[in-house]
């Protein structure tokens, strides 16, 4: 059992100068899982995914990789995580001399041709087309994919992507998804995503991570209300929405600014009630209802006014509720549900 | 072997700037066997590079430094070899009127008229000298008055500012020589005073003390400076001419 | 060897209680330097900026021209402002020779291909989405010529600093045009030139850190420029 | 009429080094518009968009702004119209500076601290917490929306937006949407986005040009096949799928290689059959419905294998249909309602 | 004024019928020159990577130092490796004074300050984002240094130019250790000094002219690394 965990972190603090970005106490990450990293902008994914790589060292805290303390340019970790930056760059070569770079750091001349076509066609470009192309004679997202041929050809233990998607098109979208899995299927390969395409990264992930200033949730998909909150009495604190419909919510122990909600625990008007007091019936609009693809639930998001909720179901539940885009529903929840970070 | 055939030599500018070590150094060695070299610096820091045993014969023309420098046991057995002189020179209109006073007059006239006097200023044989000749003038070395230009660079550099300036300098007559004939003779500046005993600027051979430098080998630089003492060598230094103008005059006993 | 300590003292003693001569030395070099220094920046940022961020056809041949004039030998230069400048020459009348202003035109010269080249080779790194993003922001020409300066800005400062380095160091120049005339046109380097040239080494050390001093003083105003 | 068209582009032609990359013979784009430009990775968006910013010279063609011919730098479209990069280039200052770099510019200097703030707040970041961080403090998305602040707040008559919303988290693309549409309504201005988030794009224009290889339909989300095609007789072409499932389609006049399906000629097998030889009968699976926030109208995408079919439907043939997403149906074509490009 | 013309005719004169003492200079010229660059290139270019890629306390004032170190003057070098290779320095027994050698260890000092400046400046102007795919990649120390610098390698190259400018045209050193022999150590710049020093210019502009053309070829060739 443990010796399939990975990755495990301890207490790890990051600070830039003086400001926290990443406070996790403990995270394992097992072998050859597929971890979605979810949050908003400014969440912390970058930086914990720069952590993974060994890029950056954590201000406090410990990373353990395969159960041994690792740092960065310790051989035993060097060639075997890497990582897909943000914002990917190209170095001044042509596509194939990029593409073969790591390769030659390791050494490797064989048949080097024959795989970088492949690595070029797991993306969808074509060897043709691209390999003499010099870097700066790419669009956006040809470029975005040939840094993940780049990677993906490394054929590496533990593959960390920073927004593989963004600037890529559907189709390729579907591509580097299939190049994904495919790394996981054939040599085992260990991935943290992290992408703002949330049916996307929903249709890799085996388990989402929601990343939310900092604090990471080991439940993917949960719907998360962002203070601020106003306290009333003792025992709760409200949100008001726009429209003027009121969250209420149990008071937090400590202090928190994170409420989280529990699929679960999210209810339709539609549905059977049950023995319990929903104190919460908020009006909303099924917007987009999505199929992921690998569970083969059915997605469902709903705006509370501007505040969006996610329910997932299995298709003929779907059926059976007769949701589509556009439906006006009714949202019941708990007050005593709600979970603060 | 070659290697310990060959001498190295500190010399003045004036010796080679005018052409007579390439005209006399051939003969030597082939006469000798002996490979000379030679670096052409100021007199100053000709002496230096003796005293700092970096060099295995000189060839300078400063009499009293030379004096002092052997007295400091750095050098041996000086040995004359030739002379030329020095002459004032000046603009042909020579608006101070020194045209062939005596030497200390003419300076003082200069002096009086504040004449612009451009000096070498850089210490060597012929800046000492000049000062020498100041002294003759028995008032205090000019030093910051206005119409008294120190260049502190080599001769003809001195004559090429004197000229720029239109005032009068000191030079060796193979400097005078070599600046009139770039000015095919028909310079802006003539010789206004010369022939005053005081004005020889003797050139003499010195080797350096094997006590102070063991390395440096005595025995070849003994060989140069008898050579160049010798008729034969003597005659040569006689028969150069830079320009069809006798340079120097060989005074070896 | 010695005459390394000796020149040490010597330069402290120089600073402590200089002559005349040495203090009119460093103020004719500041005052030179800092002149040559204006002129050749106010020249060669633009100069270096349109050949680094243009692309025309030539280019390559006049960067390799502007690289060939950072091999001006300085007495080189010297003799060709002399040949001007001299009594005989073109600018005769304005009688810059063995004045402080001769010296400076030709370290101006000496400094214009060094902050050129260097301009150009680091505004040719300058990225292209920023002329992208100045274009599109509207900058005009002026605009996009400071800001590209301002954005590589450190590059600007080396060059500046090498062609400091340059002209306080340069000998041919100030001997030539300048006449290294006591009191007046003597700078410290052609001090150095010529105390060495008598032999006095001590001195030529001495007057030598002075001039370093000065550099380090420069340099460490600078270097409050760079980033923290 | 004439007056309100404010692009004109005419026989525009674009060449980097030998190979053309945009090839359009006429297109108008009318003042006050939101146009969305759809495409694959490379067809050529940002080449268009650089061209429609006067960045870029076309290698032939003209193009006309407000009826006059206009080229790089003259001042009547310099400072009018402006360009949000694709990969956002932040200059080596403060965010503030950033942001008030084109005022600075346009020697506009009142009261930049309130503009500031609001342009910061369109886009979702606090003033307090940004303001003053240094441009290499930021993370992707962040950098992403400072930039397109600094557009924003030059209330140009011309935006042109690449990209706008990758590496932005869902909260905030909302924003940017509310702060695009805010800047037609509140001082009329033109905007063309180019996205591969069709959802988000789809919310905000009002018309959609698909990009494909260089080529122009003013039609957007309809249809597209790619090649290659299979020629089997003289009068059609067919393609064949993974699953053994063919599409049949009318030969083209000219050669090509991308041939069209308009939404309206395509149909359900839910649906009453009509008198129309539907020749072309493909199963497929309903794997995402999104609602369109403007129209109203509900987007329903289809795979057929992995060829992505889209067809609009109101909310209420929806829930007819009884669709959902996982949900298996067929889709029916005529193979003469091809149109090729 | 004409001696400029005359130089150029006797430039060609030299170099079609030119007499061994200006080809043994040329020659000499080429040999230092190439091996003080090749020496201060290798220590300096590892310098520079470190200064300029790693952020440690104390790196501005380095940089300070090291800016300082730009203005050193050629004498002065001169003067200290003189303090040390003379028969009485340390290094006395290895008789580098007067000889090639001797200019070469100068001139490296010389120019070590200027690429180890400018490769520092280079270096650090390089992307955030590339250190951290060069990690990401699995590159090892040396990987890293040899890519950087290769990322830059047109910084790079304008700092080997700058500093073969200063080495191809200091005199100071040439003079001070290698004596100015004739057949042995005299440079072409040595030659150009002393010629001036005779005052014939002409000479002068003609050697100055000789040495111009070899930079051009040497900047010619290195010309055509540059971007096409
Ligand atoms: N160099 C830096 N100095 C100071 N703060 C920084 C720096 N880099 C990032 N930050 C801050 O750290 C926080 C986390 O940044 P990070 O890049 O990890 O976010 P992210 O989750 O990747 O966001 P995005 O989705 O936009 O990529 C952000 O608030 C950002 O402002
Ligand atoms: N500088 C260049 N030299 C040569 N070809 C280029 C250059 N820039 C772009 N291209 C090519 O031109 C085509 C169009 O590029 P463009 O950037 O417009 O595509 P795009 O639609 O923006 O793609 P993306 O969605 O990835 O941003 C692409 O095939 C690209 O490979
Ligand atoms: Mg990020
Ligand atoms: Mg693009």
């Amino acid at each position: 059992m443990q010796t399939n965990i990975i990755y495990h972190l301890k207490n790890i603090r990051h600070y830039y100068e003086k400001t926290a970005v990443l406070d996790i106490d403990e995270l394992d990450i097992t072998k050859g899982s597929i971890t979605g990293l979810i949050g908003s902008n400014g969440s912390g994914k970058t930086t914990l995914l720069k952590l993974l790589a060994f890029a950056l060292r954590p201000t406090h805290g410990d990373i353990f990789y395969k159960g041994k303390k690792e740092v960065c340019f310790s051989p035993s970790v060097r060639s075997k995580v890497t990582l897909l930056t943000q914002t990917p760059y190209l170095l001044k070569r042509t596509v194939f001399e990029n593409i073969v770079y790591g390769l030659n750091i390791r050494k490797d001349k064989t048949n080097i041709e024959e795989r970088v076509k492949t690595a070029l066609l797991n993306v969808g470009l074509d060897y043709q087309r691209f390999a003499l192309r010099k870097w700066h004679q790419l669009s956006g997202g040809e470029a975005q994919r040939v840094a993940m041929a780049a990677r993906l050809i490394l054929k590496p233990e533990v593959l960390l992507l920073d927004e593989p998607v963004a600037n890529v098109d559907s189709q390729s979208a579907k591509l580097i998804r299939k190049a994904t899995l495919n790394a996981r299927d054939q040599w085992g390969a260990t991935l943290v995503v992290a992408s703002h395409d949330l049916q996307w990264l929903y249709s890799i992930s085996d388990r989402q991570l929601s990343v939310s200033n900092g604090n990471i949730f080991a439940t993917g998909f949960e719907n998360i209300i962002q203070g601020p909150f106003e306290k009333t009495d003792k025992s709760i604190v409200i949100k008001k929405l726009k429209d003027g419909q009121v969250i209420t919510l149990k008071k937090p122990k400590k202090v928190s600014n994170t409420a989280i909600i529990k699929k679960n625990h999210l209810f339709f008007n539609l549905e059977e009630p049950i023995n319990k007091s929903l104190d919460n019936q908020l009006s909303g609009q099924v917007v987009s209802m999505l199929l992921g693809e690998k569970s083969g639930h059915v997605l469902i998001n709903i705006n509370i006014q501007d505040l969006p909720f996610t329910i997932r179901l299995v298709p003929d539940q779907v059926s059976r509720l007769e949701l589509y885009p556009g439906k006006k529903v009714i949202l019941k929840f708990s007050s005593a549900d709600v979970e603060w970070t | 072997q070659a290697e310990n055939k060959s001498l190295m030599m500190a010399t003045t500018t004036s010796t080679d700037g005018t052409g007579l070590l390439d005209y006399l150094i051939p003969y030597f060695t082939k006469e000798t066997g002996i490979e000379l070299k030679w670096t052409a610096t100021g007199t100053g820091k000709a002496l230096a590079l003796g005293q700092n045993c970096d060099v295995d014969v000189l060839l300078v023309h400063a009499p009293p430094a030379e004096a002092k420098y052997i007295k400091n046991g750095y050098g041996k057995d000086r040995r004359q070899i030739m002379y030329n002189d020095f002459v004032i020179i000046g603009p042909k209109e020579d608006p101070a009127a020194i045209k062939g006073k005596k030497i200390s007059d003419a300076l003082a006239e200069i002096r009086n008229k504040k004449a612009v006097f451009v000096s070498r200023g850089d210490d060597s044989g012929t800046h000492k000298k000049e000062k020498l000749l100041w002294k003759s003038t028995d008032k205090p070395m000019p030093d910051k008055e206005s119409w008294y230009l120190q260049v502190g660079k080599g001769m003809q550099a001195t004559i090429n500012v004197c000229e720029n300036k239109k005032g009068y300098t000191m030079t060796d007559r193979g400097s005078y020589i070599k600046y009139q004939s770039q000015k095919d003779n028909n310079a802006p500046l003539t010789i206004l005073v010369e022939g005053d005993g005081i004005l020889l600027n003797q050139y003499s051979v010195i080797t350096l003390d094997p006590d102070n430098c063991p390395n440096a080998k005595y025995e070849l630089a003994l060989k140069f400076s008898s050579w160049m003492a010798s008729k034969n060598a003597q005659n040569l230094i006689k028969d150069f001419r830079l320009l069809k103008q006798k340079l120097f005059i060989p005074n070896a006993e | 060897m010695d005459y390394l300590v000796e020149g040490f003292t010597k330069a402290i003693d120089l600073l402590i209680n200089g002559d005349a001569s040495t203090w009119t030395a460093i103020w004719a070099t500041l005052k030179v330097s800092t002149c040559s220094m204006a002129l050749s920046l106010g020249a060669g940022l633009p100069c270096g900026f349109l050949i680094g961020y243009f692309d025309f056809k030539g280019k390559r041949h006049l960067r390799t021209l502007v690289d060939t004039l950072l091999s001006l030998p300085t007495v080189f230069i010297g003799l060709i402002v002399y040949a001007f400048i001299t009594h005989r020459g073109p600018l005769g009348e304005f009688e810059f020779l063995f004045t402080l202003t001769g010296i400076a035109i030709g370290q101006t010269i000496l400094a214009f291909p060094i902050i050129t080249a260097l301009t150009a080779t680091t505004v040719e790194s300058i990225d292209k989405e920023l002329k992208l993003t100045l274009v599109s922001l509207g900058a005009g020409k002026r605009n996009i010529l400071i800001t590209c300066l301002w954005e590589v800005r450190y590059g600007i400062l080396a060059a500046a600093v090498t062609a400091y380095g340059r002209v306080m160091t340069e000998v041919g120049i100030s001997m030539m045009v300048g006449g290294n005339i006591k009191y007046h046109t003597r700078t410290i380097t052609t001090a150095i030139a010529l105390e060495t040239n008598k032999g006095q080494f001590a001195d030529g050390i001495a007057l030598g850190l002075v001039l370093i001093l000065i550099a380090f003083i420069v340099n460490l105003s600078l270097s409050f420029l760079r980033k923290q």
